[in-house]
């Protein structure tokens, strides 16, 4: 008792509440993510964790549900074609300047998986009302697009506050299963650091889940210093953390690593046909040596 | 002197733009990001451009969700929107062609438009291809549609569709395209051959002008490398190479 | 073992938080705050603690909203809210006596209380003044209710009121608070005296328990120090000098 | 012509848009604030610019309405007690451990000003609509509480989205004429650095204009590091910086300076009489040599 008391003051003397990261590994972290989960996955701009999405394909998880936020480009598309998805909520998958997403392209057009087409800031507004634990957020725009037309869960209300005539949509919360993300770094307390990627705070605090790969554990807290504390996203939203070096890899990450352009270029290539794809598939998720050059 | 297609539909979405508050340039928009940050070069008082994707040219803090945050409140002057499909009351459609939701061909989706299109007081169409395949009379999915009843609360729009070919202005009340200028070596009967649905032909039609030289160099030596981060492969073929000094 | 008046409610406190995720501490409540420390540091496993307008124990990075934000998502364990006034079914004043709005006394005003309240699970009130002024049959103005009808949305609400005299818990079914402890050094009929609005009495009362000295030397030692970052003044004054080791 | 393209192209080759940020004076910001104008304020923990609020004061600004995001302190209460105020929406005007703010609340209890009491999400819910030009937005709680009782302005509506009876709150968009604070720092572009102060950030968008003091003007722009960007707010939502060292005296402001207790307890004494207040105001607001010690 005497011991544990002293192990407390210890930690106090820090500031600091008790260490909590425990480095999970990927396999630990793809293992949480049930078959049929609604998963939250940021846009390539963001921090895709991509490794952990190689561990997911290994563990030949099914059903998904993915969530898009707002936009996905290989990695909706590598699950597709890797067959882990069911459905998928989106604003778009694109390769970006490389071209289309064929597996994406494929899937929808042999209707394959289920698609429910959104436009982004709907995205964001279901998430943050989920965020805000409120049921619905309203929204501009949206009304006589076929987007909307066929989002049967979107309603078209009268502005209450409005005197004339004034039709606006609201949106539902969207509460994911368990939102995925690489970020640079985490910090001993398990507080994440994200920049200016703001909306992967909104994708962990609205999930019920969040599990995030990094590219190194820094001694100390982000909140020790202001500069720092700015980027910081606090550990209690955090399920898990893995350390995945290059963990976005082919995708790029901040001012830390460019994209890899050929490669992702050569999986252009390979995803244009099924057979493509397994092999692609074979050489570089199910293959232990999936690794950047 | 050499000028390529894409140099002169950069400085002729520049001129469209013109001198704004903020400019906002999508995802896969190499030209109009290019015309973005030409028109702010040659702006004389403060302008703001945002690309989208860019780390360098974007100052958002606040996440994903800034951009359409400051559209709903009227910050954003100028936008860039296209379509796999585009029609005569300038409906867009960018999910796909055939049958929803299995479509024919599938498109990556509607990205922001849905939102974008009512919130931006000037959006500007654009699409490369000038043809009956895109420019059509009737879009299979309507991503945006190009005009609302008046109970919408509406306050953007398009304002100009800019192909390879022609200009087409957007008459917001009688929701329709009119052929505003055809790009030099072109004819209004070629613009309207390989146009898919119907347009006003006024009594006029101008011949879009050719950029000065000085504005060629400035594009070359001062906008194309700033692409790259964005735009690798765009920035490496669509440029001529600039001229010695 | 000297012990302060302070220093027995922060303890007391402490123990009616007990192990939770988090606890999280507004404005102008030093005693919830240092309970809340203390819980933490004796806590086996993470607890985290939110003190607002700290900046050392704080960890929202997206402004004054996240904290709502949290609270409405069910992410805010426990809370602490006082009053001008409280009365017999919890509901709570911090706007001022008299007649709304030109007041009688004015007071600061009702902060968060009237969302917070309903949105998480255990709200602690908290009065260190135990008097009838104090505890009112019928609060004048009421910034938050204790107790809403079952339609409204509530996962939150009060569940328990400590003062300087006693712990009374709340009974949301009956809308009541029922004596639970009463603070040694003081009796049942004194705290029914000095109370303004009826109360459940149950055959049993307890007394409430005093701290052990080991846990005064952590609160002295490891706590004290670290509330002078948001109350100065409180920290000067609040806890007996440590004991020498 | 060619000159002033050659200035473009200097400016290109840094990659910066062109220099904007003129340091305008105190007194020009305190200038651009309309008697009447709603003035959104933020909490003493942000950046309150209270050298700003003295200019004001000295410009005998009168009618102002003021919104505090979502408390205030000394700020309110100074303003209040100098006669610029005619209203106030507010969670709460406190001194905090120091006491009760003195001429707020002689001006409520005498009627001498229109008190709009609030509680502190609705503040943030109010501005979060202004700034994603949504007309309202929903909010958990107020129900049953004098607070949502007295505030005709909002409205309980049935959740549109709900099958049982589900009353809930809607608030209209709160648009502030102007905000003003006090920050760190600006650089050369305009752009603010606010830390994790993002409260700060949302008063700024979703008001009409900004005006913004802060501790020094450094050079380049805070978007050429991650590190840095995190914590900045883009030049595009200010209206006029300039600069005040110490500007936020006597509250503190960040990590680079506590609040002056010894001068904020003097003020809460002097407040108690309106004839104290007077005399703290000649000294300290009016006098020139209105600095900290």
């Amino acid at each position: 008792m005497a011991g544990q008391t002293l192990v407390a003051a210890v930690i106090l003397i820090e500031g600091e509440p008790p260490q909590v990261i425990e480095a999970a590994t990927l396999d630990d972290l793809a293992g949480r993510i049930a078959p049929g989960s609604l998963l939250a996955i940021p846009a390539d701009y963001g921090g895709v964790a991509m490794a952990l999405t190689r561990a997911i394909i290994r563990q030949r998880n099914r059903g998904l549900r993915l969530l898009c936020v707002p936009t996905s480009g290989m990695q909706a598309d590598l699950l597709i074609g890797a067959g882990c998805v069911a459905s998928i909520e989106t604003s778009a998958v694109t390769m970006g300047e490389l071209g289309r997403a064929r597996c994406f392209g494929r899937a929808v057009e042999r209707g394959e998986i289920v698609i429910r087409d959104t436009t982004c800031p709907a995205v964001h507004a279901g998430l943050e009302a989920a965020e805000k634990g409120i049921p619905f957020m309203p929204l501009r725009g949206l009304i006589g697009s076929d987007v909307q037309r066929y989002r049967y869960d979107w309603q078209i209300i009268q502005n209450p506050l409005a005197t004339g005539p004034d039709p606006i949509v609201i949106l539902p919360a969207i509460k994911p299963d368990i939102a995925i993300f690489h970020a640079p770094a985490a910090d001993e307390e398990g507080n994440i650091w994200i920049g200016r990627r703001r909306e992967l705070a909104l994708m962990a605090r609205a999930s019920k889940r969040t599990l995030v790969t990094v590219e190194r554990i820094r001694p100390g807290s982000f909140f020790e210093q202001e500069s720092t504390a700015a980027g910081a996203l606090a550990g209690f939203y955090i399920d898990a953390v893995a350390v995945a070096e290059h963990g976005a890899w082919p995708h790029g990450l901040s001012d830390l690593y460019p994209p890899d352009l050929p490669h992702m270029q050569s999986y252009v290539e390979a995803s244009k046909s099924p057979e493509g794809l397994l092999t692609y598939l074979d050489r570089f998720v199910f293959e232990a040596a999936a690794v950047p050059a | 002197m050499k000028l390529t297609p894409d140099e002169f539909l950069i400085c002729t979405l520049a001129d469209l733009i013109g001198p704004v508050r903020h400019v906002a340039v999508g995802a896969a928009s190499p030209i109009p990001a290019a015309a973005s940050l030409l028109a702010q070069a040659e702006a004389s008082s403060r302008m703001d451009v945002t690309i989208l994707h860019s780390r360098r040219h974007n100052r958002f803090t606040d996440g994903g969700v800034e951009l359409f945050d400051c559209a709903g409140e009227g910050r954003i002057d100028v936008f860039f929107l296209g379509g796999v499909q585009i029609d005569g009351e300038a409906n867009i459609n960018l999910v796909g062609t055939g049958d929803y939701p299995t479509v024919q061909r599938r498109f990556p989706g509607s990205f922001g438009s849905a939102y974008l299109y009512f919130t931006i007081p000037r959006v500007i169409l654009f699409r490369a291809d000038h043809d009956r395949r895109t420019l059509v009379p009737k879009v299979d999915f309507i991503s945006a549609p190009g005009w609302s009843p008046p109970e919408i609360h509406r306050p953007g729009g398009p304002e100009v569709l800019v192909t390879n070919l022609a200009i087409m202005r957007f008459d917001r009340i009688r929701h329709r395209f009119s052929l505003d200028s055809v790009h030099p070596g072109h004819s209004v009967e070629e613009v309207l051959d390989r146009t898919g649905f119907e347009m006003h032909l006024p009594p006029q039609v101008k011949i879009t002008s050719l950029p000065e030289p000085s504005r060629l160099s400035l594009l070359r030596d001062r906008i194309a490398g700033r692409l790259e981060e964005s735009y690798p492969a765009f920035a490496r073929h669509a440029f001529a190479q600039p001229e010695l000094a």
